[in-house]
């Protein structure tokens, strides 16, 4: 008996959303605290993606519902999401910065008949646990791959592996190490520090007594970030010729003013560079620089909100507006277009992105700045993660 | 009769300033022995041996035969030996029935139950009320302590006191800060405390030591210079050199 | 032997900057006992105003840390005049709930004004690079932060053991009745000492940018960090804190140098021994 | 002693009337408000499970801050001890059951106090907070350490317990899982009303205002204090399980020092020493904190920040506990 009413209930609420004219779409991410600036990022992009191809898709409204969740919390991620499908009627949930947050989300999918659109969060396991979540950020495996080779092109066959200890610095190690033995290198230590370290000169010391001829260092981005680079400087690594190589998290733009000086030099890979040279980028820059008010707080986080919503728009071309999250994650499966980040396309069987790597390095720009300056590019990879995991 | 308490050669030095030197007495059940000395005597150091809050350097404690040295202070208490507080040490938020039923409750072991209120237990409410009935503080019972009157908290000490059901009690100051006009009510409560209890009360007002006590302990300096009748202690020298030696010493420092 | 020596170095380096921005927080929990839980949050303040003001209006960085540390001050007294001045002996959990309070409402205001990007205050050209210790080399600005660290260990204890305002602050901590009846103006002297304190949470958040970056979430984030130290030290002692940033920086150096995926273990253990054996804190008085 | 002298004192107590009545009232309050919010947030019933967990841990933390004294800003080691506990049958060993489930979580929860309490209450004020903060992190970094046990920082995922009793299934709509939550919390309600008022629940208000008192009466503030953080532990473990059941993934932050710290403003925001603050504050701070920050994404921290001033500044008893001053005086004025 409650199940049937349940169905009845179900089938209300699918009903009602179909004939409505506002698509409604629930984006949840850090909008406060400590990760503030990463939320910021998302509106920017989605902001920036609605100024240049309108707020409508056919004849349908879409707006946007933002919930925040300041810090990994996944029940609270989860009753917003079910608030957002339940009681909002969204359509689409997308965003998620942290991946227990997305994990979380999963299990919901089905049964409130919603895509979800991953913005951010980078652990490649996520897109396994339901067949209607697609990502069009990275992975830490996509992005830390690459700078193995790099590595060992410039000439260094021993490196050191410092990692933040939690689940995306072990990704990021494990997809280093992976890389690098495989072009015949040799991590000499892997170490995986605590993620509230403030004084970095002990981990230095530790490099400079390994031996190692370079560093592979993953942290999350922001004030962690910025001491661990002072610390690489100051206590001699640099000028002792060290390299230092990581994903693209260590030097993200809105950090590199305070790191300036300290930074140049560093080389990282990455899915994106604020300074990447195309026309689709410049415009994307210029209209996402305005929707977050000051252009220097642009990061990562906007392009994949911004690619977010191309994939959102997308689903509701091809569902006519309906709620159909199966007809709408088909319908994007090797789907493939022009992202300010260069070409991208979702990988049909993992519906994970696939798209160019850069390797860049830090930069001063003629007026003082600094920024990602692009020197190579690794075409078309795919997750790699995706293949450890099995 | 076999003594109920008794403390042997105890001795404890803070730092080589021996506070407690080599002290011993005895007490039968019923007996009313006052602890008096002048200040820096070592009364509060010998209470806290006594109860155990302190370790001696070397001595005995016994309480009905048994040592109980190496007892810690609850075990003691639960041996039978209870102390009241020269300042009331009453939870201020609860009622006096309260303080008596967690006394009588924790005495007979059921201190730690979950479940069930004490006004529903008829066996200790008549207990409580009786305690708090023979004090005179039957009206008040279910009044907080922080409403009720110094002299009232005194009594209630001493019911709690009681309510433990002590084979010896040890009262420090009972009457201490209490007004002249209440101070007959705790007079009548000691005079009213079971005839087989032991109590030895630490006291520094000598008119109550003569009414309450049939026997007086002098202690200076750490130790015991008099051990006697009432009626001989003001006459003994060294009592009155320890007194007046002291009295003028503390004058001189003011 | 040279890696002792090393870590030695680093240990001495970070317990100072530790001990420079907790210090303030030692006097206003030991001396005027409130559990402040918004020190973190004047100490980013004053990081804040140093940065805006060596960066955006160019001043030396002289200027900038005393602009930092003034204008801290000036921007606490009214919230002690208006808000501590209420919870001045009030329970602790009450005095926790008001200061976490201020904290909230001091980090939307600077995530509004400053924006949530990091911001530095620039070193001048002599604090910049390194020197060479023979062994190994040191970043400059810890040289200095360590010899800010000892200044200001050597003027506070001058200032509560040697002074008469000291006498005075003392009088009114252990019996404010009795100090009053003696003259002693308490709501002065618990002013002045709540400016001290801030002031010393500014200077310690501008000298300790390097290591802890400004950010509108450093008033929590390193919270927890600064509360530990204190109460480990022993509230309101001077020596005590010393020891205790000496001998924490000293335990989470080494624990990082030597095992660092167990650093926190180590850091927390050890912390629980202290606290086990000396349960007032190294220095602690007893109450 | 007479009967009648006994008669007399039985009928001359004024609590326990009143207090039984205040019981039932307590759970009607509860029944009553879980009725409103599912008639008034239909779609909403995840938030009002997830405020009902919350209120088990802040109810948790009453029993040994508000009921015993001790101060701690690391109480959510019990909770998220239950909650892996839970979720870790759940995934490990297949035990799916939400029923066994919540059982491992008390289990899970009463272990947790247990170590915590003898930890804890080696030391008291400031000391007592920094230990408590220490464990907490140890407890933090033990779990992102497990991680092939506990998932690490990307959480404990795939916990899918059973429909209730083979019946309710946990479900979008969240219907089962409020339910249960409800139900836990008003069982919970009533045996800590009961145990409050307990003998035991006596000793510890005693221990609260004077230990040295409560060991003259010989018996060991420490003993009950570990009993009171084991019945504490299984209070919040409960908690922990109902998240794990109805969110079914476990996140490290269930562990968080923030969560202890936001539990502890929960709590005092409430007014410490009573379940009725308790619930009080609970409700009042995540309504409060929904409400701003789905009002303002961005900027509803400073809005939290000014209500907890707001409440030290005017309700300095907590929400409930200034309300329920006031009612009090403005009953005997009127009487």
């Amino acid at each position: 008996m409650k199940r049937t009413i349940l169905a009845a209930l179900t089938a209300l609420t699918i009903a009602g959303a179909a004939h409505a004219d506002t698509i409604k779409i629930g984006v949840i991410g850090p909008f406060s605290g400590p990760f503030a600036l990463q939320g910021k990022n998302f509106k920017a992009g989605i902001d920036a993606y609605m100024a240049l191809n309108g707020s409508k898709v056919g004849d349908d409204n879409i707006e946007i519902i933002y919930r925040d969740v300041p810090q990994p919390d996944p029940a609270q991620s989860k009753a917003l999401a079910q608030e957002l499908v339940v009681k909002e009627g969204v359509q689409y949930l997308a965003g998620f910065y942290f991946t227990p947050d997305a994990m979380a989300v999963t299990p919901l999918l089905e049964q409130g008949n919603v895509p979800l659109v991953i913005m951010n969060a980078a652990t490649s396991a996520i897109v396994t646990k339901s067949p209607l979540v697609v990502r069009t950020s990275f992975s830490l495996w996509q992005t830390s791959t690459p700078i193995a080779k790099v590595a060992k092109d410039a000439g260094v066959s021993k490196i050191i592996s410092v990692v933040s200890d939690y689940g995306p610095g072990v990704d990021a190690e494990n997809a280093f190490k992976k890389g690098f033995e495989a072009v015949g290198g040799q991590i000499v230590e892997a170490i995986r520090m605590p993620l509230a370290t403030n004084d970095f000169s002990p981990i230095m010391q530790r490099i400079k007594d390994s031996g190692a001829e370079g560093v592979f260092a993953f942290l999350p981005s922001g004030p962690t970030t910025l001491g661990f680079v002072k610390s690489f400087n100051e206590n001699g690594l640099k000028g002792a010729g060290i390299k230092f190589f990581a994903p693209g998290d260590l030097t993200q733009e809105s950090d590199l003013p305070a790191l300036g000086e300290a930074a140049l030099g560093i080389q990282t890979t990455f899915h994106y560079a604020v300074s990447h040279d195309s026309p689709e980028n410049k415009a994307f820059v210029e209209a996402a620089g305005k929707a977050i008010g000051n252009p220097a707080e642009l990061s990562f986080p906007s392009v994949g909100a911004y690619d977010g919503m191309h994939v959102i728009y997308k689903m509701i071309e091809a569902t006519g507006g309906e709620q159909d999250a199966q007809k709408g994650v088909d319908a994007v499966k090797g789907l493939s277009w022009t992202s300010p980040r260069g070409p991208v396309s979702i990988d049909p069987e993992s519906r994970h992105i696939t798209q160019n790597i850069y390797l860049r390095e830090v930069a001063k720009a003629e007026d003082g700045t600094y920024y990602n300056k692009e020197i190579a590019t690794f075409e078309k990879q795919g997750d790699p993660g995706l293949a450890a995991l099995k | 009769m076999s003594a109920i308490f008794e403390v042997r050669n105890l001795k404890r030095s803070f730092g080589g300033l021996a506070v407690t030197n080599d002290i011993s007495l005895a007490m039968a059940p019923g007996d009313r022995v006052a602890l008096i000395g002048p200040n820096g005597a070592g009364k509060t150091t010998f209470v806290n041996l006594v109860t155990g809050n302190l370790a001696p350097d070397s001595g005995d404690v016994l309480i009905g035969g048994d040592s109980v040295t190496r007892i810690d202070a609850i075990g003691r208490v639960r041996r039978g030996l209870v102390r009241s507080f020269q300042v009331t040490r009453l939870f201020q938020e609860m009622t006096p029935a309260e303080h008596v039923a967690l006394a009588v409750l924790q005495r007979d072991g059921r201190s730690g139950r979950l479940f069930g209120h004490f006004l529903a237990m008829p066996e200790v409410m008549a207990e409580v009320a009786e305690l708090l009935g023979k004090l005179g503080l039957r009206e008040l019972m279910h009044r907080r302590v922080s409403e009720i009157a110094y002299g009232q908290q005194r009594l209630l000490e001493i019911a709690v006191a009681l309510a433990l059901k002590p084979k010896v009690l040890l009262l420090d100051e009972p009457a201490a800060g209490v007004p002249q006009s209440d101070t007959g009510r705790i007079e009548q409560a000691l005079a009213d405390l079971p005839a087989d209890l032991a109590v030895l009360m630490i006291e520094h007002d000598m008119d109550l030591v003569f009414r309450f006590a049939r026997r007086v302990i002098v202690l200076a300096a750490g130790t015991i210079i008099f051990d006697g009748s009432p009626s001989e202690v003001t006459k003994n020298p060294r009592v009155r050199e320890a007194y007046l030696g002291s009295y003028a010493n503390a004058g001189h420092a003011a | 032997m040279q890696t002792v020596f090393s870590i030695a170095v680093d240990a001495l380096a970070y317990g100072m900057v530790l001990f420079v921005i907790s210090i303030g927080l030692s006097v206003t929990m030991g001396l005027m006992r409130v559990v402040n839980l918004a020190h973190g949050a004047f100490a980013m303040i004053g990081g804040y105003i140093a940065s805006y003001a060596a960066r955006d209006l160019g001043l030396g960085f002289g200027f900038a840390v005393l602009f930092a540390v003034f204008g801290t001050i000036a921007i606490a007294v009214p919230i002690e005049r208006l808000l501590y001045r209420r919870i001045y002996g009030a329970p602790e959990l009450t005095q926790v709930l008001m200061t976490i309070g201020i904290t909230f409402c001091i980090i939307g205001i600077a995530n509004y004004v400053f924006g949530p990007t990091l911001k530095t205050v620039p070193l001048p050209a002599a604090l910049q690079g390194s020197v060479d210790l023979g062994f190994r080399s040191i970043a400059t600005h810890r040289i200095f932060a360590i010899l800010c660290g000892l200044s200001v260990a050597v003027a506070l204890w001058y200032l509560i053991e040697k002074t008469a305002f000291g006498v005075k602050l003392r009088a009114a901590v252990d019996n404010a009745a009795m100090a009053a009846a003696l003259g002693v103006r308490t709501e002065i002297v618990y002013a002045v000492s709540f400016a001290v304190a801030v002031g010393l949470a500014a200077l310690g958040g501008v000298v300790g940018a390097e290591l802890l970056p400004v950010e509108p979430y450093y008033a929590l984030r390193y919270m927890v960090t600064f509360l530990v130290v204190v109460s480990v030290g022993g509230a309101g002692s001077i020596p005590g804190a010393l020891v205790a940033c000496l001998l924490l920086g000293g335990i989470d150096t080494a624990g990082r140098y030597l095992m660092p995926e167990f650093g926190e273990f180590f850091f927390y253990l050890a912390v629980i021994a202290i606290v086990c054996v000396f349960p007032r804190g190294l220095a602690g008085r007893t109450r | 002693m007479t009967m009648a002298a006994m008669n007399d004192a039985m009928t001359s107590a004024p609590g326990k009337g009143r207090k039984l009545g205040r019981d039932l009232a307590g759970l009607a309050a509860i029944l009553a408000l879980a009725v409103l919010g599912y008639f008034l947030f239909p779609n909403n019933l995840a938030l009002l499970t997830r405020i009902t967990a919350i209120a088990l841990l802040v109810l948790s933390l009453d029993l040994v801050t508000g009921y015993c004294g001790v101060a701690t800003l690391g109480h959510a080691a019990l909770f998220g001890s239950g909650a892996y506990a839970a979720g870790i049958a759940a995934v490990h060993f297949g035990i799916t059951d939400p029923l066994l489930m919540l059982a491992c979580g008390i289990l899970g929860g009463s272990l947790a106090g247990l170590v915590c309490g003898v930890v804890i209450l080696r030391a008291h004020g400031l000391p007592q907070l920094v230990l408590s903060i220490a464990l907490i992190h140890l407890f933090h970094e033990f779990a992102n350490k497990a991680s092939s046990w506990t998932g690490g920082s990307d959480g404990l995922a795939g916990i899918a317990p059973d429909p209730l009793l083979g019946h309710f299934e946990f479900d979008l709509w969240g219907r089962t899982a409020y339910v249960f939550g409800i139900v836990l919390l008003a069982v919970v309600f009533t045996i800590l009303r009961l145990i409050v008022r307990s003998p035991f629940g006596m000793l510890c208000r005693g221990i609260k205002e004077d230990p040295i008192r409560i060991r003259a009466m010989g018996a060991s503030p420490k003993l009950a204090l570990m009993k009171m953080y084991v019945i504490s532990g299984a209070v919040a473990g409960t908690g922990g399980a109902l998240n794990a059941i109805s969110t079914q993934v476990v996140g490290l932050d269930s562990l968080s020092f923030t969560l202890s710290a936001e539990s502890l403003v929960m709590l005092v925001l409430g007014g410490t020493g009573s379940l009725f603050g308790a619930l009080t504050g609970t409700i009042v701070f995540m309504f409060f904190e929904d409400l701003v920050s789905a009002a303002n994404p961005f900027h509803w921290l400073t809005m939290v920040g000014a209500l907890l001033i707001a409440v030290v500044l005017f309700a300095p008893k907590g929400l409930y506990g200034t309300v329920a001053g006031l009612v009090s005086r403005w009953w005997g004025t009127f009487r």
